[in-house]
């Protein structure tokens, strides 16, 4: 008995997994099923939706780029105070003192640019593939609202590091705000704690960008890939049909539901 | 569409595999589904962890090769010139340099957002076909003369980074109606919409970011001298 | 293991270097920082160049009416045979303290011993280059 | 399936490898290397084993001084800097060298730090930031050259000890009047003494004027106005718009009667000249203390009828002059004005010089704008409105970011805040046209002094408790009728009293009462005469009369006198013959006589001591012996270290000697 087998017996990982190892059709449901994260997966999925160019992964790498900084925004929380001028200085403290604390710093604000990059492009990319068509249409208003919350962490995260570049940055933004009719300067007023950007505005920030925004991103994050499964997988290029006067099954039928018939895993959970 | 019905039961037995309405005007013609399943486990999951390593390598890179930009401790009385909003808002400050603050920072932002949440909800999109399928001589007189009004609108704020994609877009448009190359034919007035949209978005955001210097003055990246 | 070998390290290095120190505090007098310099010039031109002249040749405004003649300190004979201690030792104490005219004052009370050092490298910029002038 | 596991496997690798970058290069800073090479070259240097092991178990970490009350500076400089207090590193190589001993050093580093003498970034664990050799560092580290800045950055007083080049550069900033145009803190009530211009249209001529403006140093090296490199038609508009003014009526009165006086005796006026010590403030073909205008050419400088009016009554002509008003009667006045025309001209100047301009009054209003407009209304118009001033301010110049700089044409300079400095002060105007700053002519020495002195200027001031400043005394000058024979006789264009006054006598009179007799001050006030005949600075036969010169004295006696110095310092035992005989033996085997006189005897460094008995109070002459350098901080007289009692017989001694044969008591 190898010990990878003597482990596999002993009733601790029973308890935590319980299928097989064997590579059998019953064993890889069972992981999808059995798996809070991984449920968000069908079982079973088209194989063409698997290739690059489908939907050249672009809500993945969203993902990915919020995994990411998720991980390392909590490590950055730990070394940041959001006051005037221990920020500043903390960025300082990142550079010189603590161990990778320029890599931790670089990879959140580059990835951060990434995650707008790409969320940008993947709404490009459902638009062009009329992904938004039904029974998708509310699955593309919050995949909006998640763009705008994007933008939104990242704005907050801008005024973070108490530099001239977030200083005149989120200034310039804010004055933005405040040309809003009627509203504006009581917006602008409400976002900044105060008429000008000053140790409040950090203040309001730094919650906005690690506790207000991030619990709304990921809750609609949740919907939105939830949603994806619901709505029949993920939806590439609109088929073509060869003779433009024709009309086949696909184009009638709304796209959720062909998988289903032929046997996805949409009701099974 | 309206002689087609579908079918709503969850009872297999009630409910035939396919059921095709098929319209007198038309042939029938059933194509054969040839999809093939395969389980999310391995194919899509190690897909997606690859997917991930890629996207955390190449960030890594970023990161050990580009240092994020750090400047000197916030200053109110220090104005740098210009000052800039982060890039992805350039756009919008490049905008705010040719219209009054409330179109630029409010109106128009608001509008774009409120376009692209009801995009699914609207019928021009959800019926859309290529833009010459049909009607096109009324399209051709509506679309033309759309394109003339923006780019008069615009021209007249002098907001050339709007004027010349406008022109250019419009005009491929138009011009897409001869029916060749066919895949430009084929093309949809929501996807000349939105292309028209993402062109002009990109031009502004790349004139703020590269191309703006002291006092918002046109500058070229490379003779850009530090900031003072 | 490694503490060990650290001390065995230390007892020969410290064996084989043992005159080192001693060099290099000697070689420091010929490196003064520029602030040092400063402070030393200006108590010299302060204290001491009334009689010994600015540039330390012996020929200040006062040094007529002085028996013997105050030292001329650029003589690079005398900045050979005078080592820092003894001109530190000299300016402290005076001529008389040093078996020498009374008429040099000690300054001992009244430079503290940072300026007094100051004023010995000071002292040594005023050698006079034999070299050059010839 | 079978690529896709390739491909996972490599990219796990991959996954791996990367992020092992940053951790790997984190285990690499150079902080580390440094420290072991210290501990190579510390054992290298040990002499014992014990201080070798100290070094060897020095652990690997980064060091720093924490100053919480220091605007809660961290100073990590010490990570490399390791040598900085080990005596053993003394000439060790950088960054290990001991630090040279200084006032602060090396018993103040745990007080203050690197960064608040020195500059530079303390947070930072790298040379390049920590030195602040990057394109954007908030504070580079202090050039050599300029390290005094640091210590201007506390001590906030004109003076600063052990910094010289720090205390030139301020003297020069107050005299060469660079507050007039920029404010700077703690010089909001700067005012220039540039003189008013309400009397040159009688006091001068037209070509005077036009070359004073287009050059005052050419025409008087003591110029403290600088050259604001004017054209010849502005020079033009000014000296018509100046001769455009008008004169106040008694003053050109004054001025009109004078010139119609009969001529004086010039060889009268010669000694006169010689024994009011003019000298003392002003030169004559070069001779002299200089902070006064040259005089070797004064009668080509300003008309018969001025100069007789003037030396008459200087303060109605300037309030603000330190001229004093001498007691010269009418004709003293003529007799030396009568010299000047003879001997104190330029002889090669125009006879045309002192003729007064015709106003051409198109140019006068073209004049009257360029006066505003090239700033010399900052100087010569006392507005009340001194918050405003005319340059740029200077808070905080001391800080300004090397990139926040606008270096315009001067392409050649190093992209630093003191290149710049010493380029603006050197040649203002090059930097781009249109520029106002005028032309001083400073040395290289002396713009090294400004610019430090400038670089002291924080854009933060030090905390409170951190700054070193004289403290302002309540004013020590007296009013009322002593007030104003101080004033007339501008007692403090050279004395101190307090903290006010000038700084030409070596002698203050905060203490005067205590030092010197009644008597002999009330006649040396009348008479004075040199006791100090080396300086070129001496007291001016002022033609007191004895009424004032015996309040004055009298005054002095009572008000000016230090508590802490004994009236006897015998304390009622009179010292015998023999303690003077002893204190006599002293005064030879001491040495004093290289700079005293008694006699005929002695060098004169120092004052004659001939006269002690007359002259100085024993009281006084006691403490002094005892400790010269609390009378005055640059005392040149030795501190022997004396005994009370030692003292105590050269005081017998000294109150011995009398060129009068009668004792007073």
């Amino acid at each position: 008995m190898t010990a990878g087998e003597w482990i596999r017996t002993t009733s601790v990982y029973r308890s935590v997994i319980r299928h097989g190892v064997e590579p059998t059709n019953r064993n890889r449901s069972l992981i999808i099923f059995e798996n809070l994260f991984l449920h968000v997966h069908p079982v079973k999925v088209r194989e063409k939706t698997l290739r690059f160019t489908h939907t050249f992964w672009l809500g993945a790498i969203t993902t990915a780029s919020t995994i990411i900084l998720f991980v390392t925004g909590i490590l950055l929380m730990f070394y940041y105070h959001p006051s005037v001028p221990q920020a500043y200085r903390d960025m300082k403290e990142l550079q010189y003192v603590v161990d990778n604390g320029v890599f931790l710093r670089n990879l959140h604000r580059w990835a951060a640019h990434l995650m707008v990059i790409s969320a940008f492009l993947h709404m490009l990319r459902v638009f062009y593939h009329r992904a938004y068509r039904p029974p998708r249409q509310f699955n593309w208003v919050i995949g909006v609202t998640l763009l705008i919350i994007t933008l939104g962490l990242s704005y907050t995260g801008y005024l973070l590091p108490w530099d001239q570049l977030a200083f005149w940055g989120v200034s310039v933004g804010t004055n933005m705000v405040k040309q809003a009719p009627l509203i504006g300067e009581k917006i602008r007023f409400f976002l900044l704690g105060g008429n000008i950007v000053s140790e409040n505005a950090l203040l309001r920030f730094y919650v906005l960008h690690c506790v207000v925004l991030p619990v709304v991103l990921i809750f609609l994050l949740s919907v939105h890939i939830w949603r994806v499964r619901k709505d029949g997988g993920v939806q590439g290029p609109p088929e073509h049909d060869p003779s433009p006067e024709g009309n086949s099954f696909d184009s009638l039928l709304p796209a959720g539901r062909e998988k289903g018939l032929t046997g996805g895993g949409d009701s099974s959970s | 569409m309206s002689n087609i019905h579908l079918v709503e039961s969850n009872d297999p037995l009630a409910t035939p595999w396919h059921v095709a309405l098929i319209r007198p005007d038309q042939r029938p013609s059933a194509r054969e589904s040839e999809e093939r399943y395969v389980t999310a486990f391995p194919h899509l999951i190690v897909r997606e962890v690859i997917l991930f390593q890629l996207v955390v390598i190449a960030l890594s890179l970023t990161a050990i090769f580009f240092d994020a930009p750090l400047e000197s401790i916030a200053n109110p009385v220090e104005t740098p010139n210009p000052a800039k909003a982060p890039w992805y808002f350039l756009g919008l400050q490049e905008l705010l340099h040719y219209f009054p603050p409330v179109v630029a920072g409010v109106l128009l932002p608001g509008l774009v957002v409120i376009a692209l949440l009801v995009i699914p909800y609207a019928r021009i999109n959800l019926e859309a076909g290529p833009l010459w399928n049909a009607e096109w001589r009324w399209k051709f007189a509506i679309i033309t003369s759309i394109v003339a009004a923006l780019t008069i609108l615009f021209a007249a704020f002098q907001c050339w980074p709007v004027v010349i994609p406008t022109m250019l877009i419009g005009s491929a448009a138009l011009a897409s109606k001869r029916g060749r190359p066919r895949w430009l034919w084929e093309v949809t007035l929501p996807e000349w919409i939105m292309t028209w949209f993402v062109v002009v978005a990109t031009t502004l955001t790349l004139i703020g970011t590269f191309f703006r210097g002291p006092g918002w003055s046109w500058v070229w990246p490379w003779t850009a001298v530090p900031r003072a | 293991m490694k503490r060990l070998l650290v001390s065995a390290l230390s007892i020969v290095l410290a064996a084989a270097c043992h005159r080192a120190p001693r060099a290099t505090r000697a070689a420091m007098s010929n490196r003064p920082s520029l602030y040092e310099r400063q402070i030393g010039k200006q108590v010299f031109q302060t204290y001491c160049a009334g009689c010994h002249g600015d540039t330390g040749q012996g020929d200040g405004f006062n040094a007529f009416n002085l028996d013997p003649h105050p030292r001329d300190l650029s003589d690079p004979a005398f900045q050979k045979k005078t080592s820092d201690a003894d001109l530190a030792d000299a300016i402290r104490r005076g001529g008389a303290g040093v078996g020498l005219s009374s008429l040099m004052p000690p300054w001992g009370h009244t430079l503290d011993a940072r300026q007094i050092d100051a004023v010995v490298l000071y002292i040594r910029t005023l050698k006079q280059d034999t070299g050059a002038a010839k | 399936m079978v690529s896709l596991r390739r491909l996972f496997a490599l990219s796990s690798v991959a996954f791996l490898a990367v992020l092992a970058v940053s951790p790997v290069k984190n285990s690499m800073r150079p902080y580390r290397a440094i420290q072991k090479e210290y501990e190579r070259i510390g054992m290298a240097r040990a002499t014992t084993l014990k201080a070798a092991q100290a070094y060897a178990s020095n652990p690997i970490a980064i060091r720093q001084i924490w100053i919480p009350d220091f605007d809660n500076r961290v100073d990590r400089c010490t990570t490399c800097h390791l040598g900085v207090s080990d005596d053993a590193m003394t000439n060790a190589p950088e960054p290990f060298t001991r630090h040279p001993e200084t006032v602060h050093t090396p018993k103040d580093f745990a007080r203050f730090g690197c960064t608040s003498c020195h500059g530079g970034e303390g947070l930072a664990t790298f040379e390049a930031d920590a030195h602040g050799r990057t394109a954007d560092a908030p504070s580079p580290v202090l050039p050599a050259a300029y390290t005094e800045a640091g210590c201007g950055r506390c001590h906030l007083g004109d003076f600063v000890s052990d910094a010289p080049v720090l205390s030139n550069g301020r003297a020069l900033m107050e005299q060469s009047g660079c507050f007039a145009c920029h404010a700077a803190r703690g010089h909001e009530d700067f005012r220039s003494d540039a003189p008013p211009l309400d009397t040159i249209a009688v006091k001068t001529g037209g070509e005077w004027l036009r070359q004073w403006l287009s050059n005052p140093k050419g025409v008087d090296p003591n110029a403290t106005m600088p050259n604001f490199r004017l054209s010849r038609q502005e020079i033009d508009e000014l000296s018509n718009y100046l001769f455009s003014r008008p004169v106040t009526p008694e003053l050109q009165r004054a001025v009109e009667a004078a010139a119609a006086e009969p001529p004086g005796n010039a060889a009268n006026g010669k000694t006169l000249f010689a024994e009011s010590r003019c000298i003392t403030c002003h030169t004559v073909g070069g001779k002299g203390n200089g902070s006064a205008p040259e005089l070797g050419t004064i009668a080509s400088r300003a008309t018969r009828g001025w100069l007789i009016a003037f030396l008459r009554d200087p303060h109605a002509f300037n309030p603000q002059t330190r001229m004093p008003r001498y007691g010269f009667s009418d004709t003293d006045v003529r007799d030396i004005v009568a010299w000047f025309e003879d001997d104190l001209r330029d002889f090669n100047a125009p006879k045309s010089i002192l003729d007064p301009l015709r106003v051409n009054q198109t140019l006068a209003e073209r004049g009257e704008k360029l006066f505003k407009t090239a700033g010399c209304f900052a100087c010569h118009i006392k507005t009340t409105k001194e918050t405003e001033r005319f340059g740029p301010d200077l808070y905080g110049i001391g800080d300004r970011r090397a990139v926040s700089l606008d270096f315009g044409k001067r392409t050649d300079l190093p992209r630093t805040l003191e290149a710049w400095l010493d380029a603006k002060i050197n040649q203002p105007r090059s930097f781009a046209t249109g520029l106002k700053m005028p032309t001083f002519s400073f040395d290289p020495e002396q713009r090294r002094a400004i610019v430090t002195a400038l670089l002291a200027m924080p854009a933060k001031p030090v905390p409170e408790a951190l700054r070193v400043s004289t403290p302002r005394q309540a004013s020590l000058v007296p009013a009322g009728t002593i007030g104003a024979i101080v004033a007339r006789y501008r007692c403090l264009s050279c004395h101190q009293i307090g903290t006010e006054g000038g700084d030409i006598s070596t002698a203050p009179l905060t203490f005067e009462g205590s030092k010197v007799n009644r008597d002999w001050l009330a006649s040396y006030l009348q008479l004075p005469y040199s006791i100090r005949p080396i300086l070129p600075e001496r007291m001016p036969v002022l033609k007191i009369p004895a009424e004032d010169a015996a309040k004055l004295a009298d005054a002095i006696e009572t008000w000016y006198v230090d508590p802490s110095i004994p009236d006897d310092p015998f304390a009622g035992r009179p010292a015998s013959d023999r303690d003077a005989a002893e204190g006599q033996r002293l005064y030879t085997t001491l040495g004093c006589r290289s700079c005293h006189i008694i006699g005929n005897n002695g060098g004169y460094y120092g004052p004659p001591l001939t006269d002690t008995k007359t002259r100085l109070k024993s009281g006084w002459v006691f403490r002094f012996l005892l400790n010269p350098q609390r009378w005055r901080a640059d005392i040149r007289c030795p501190n022997y270290g004396l005994t009370d009692s030692d003292a105590l017989r050269l005081t017998a001694y000294l109150e011995t000697l009398s060129s009068h044969k009668e004792t007073r008591r």
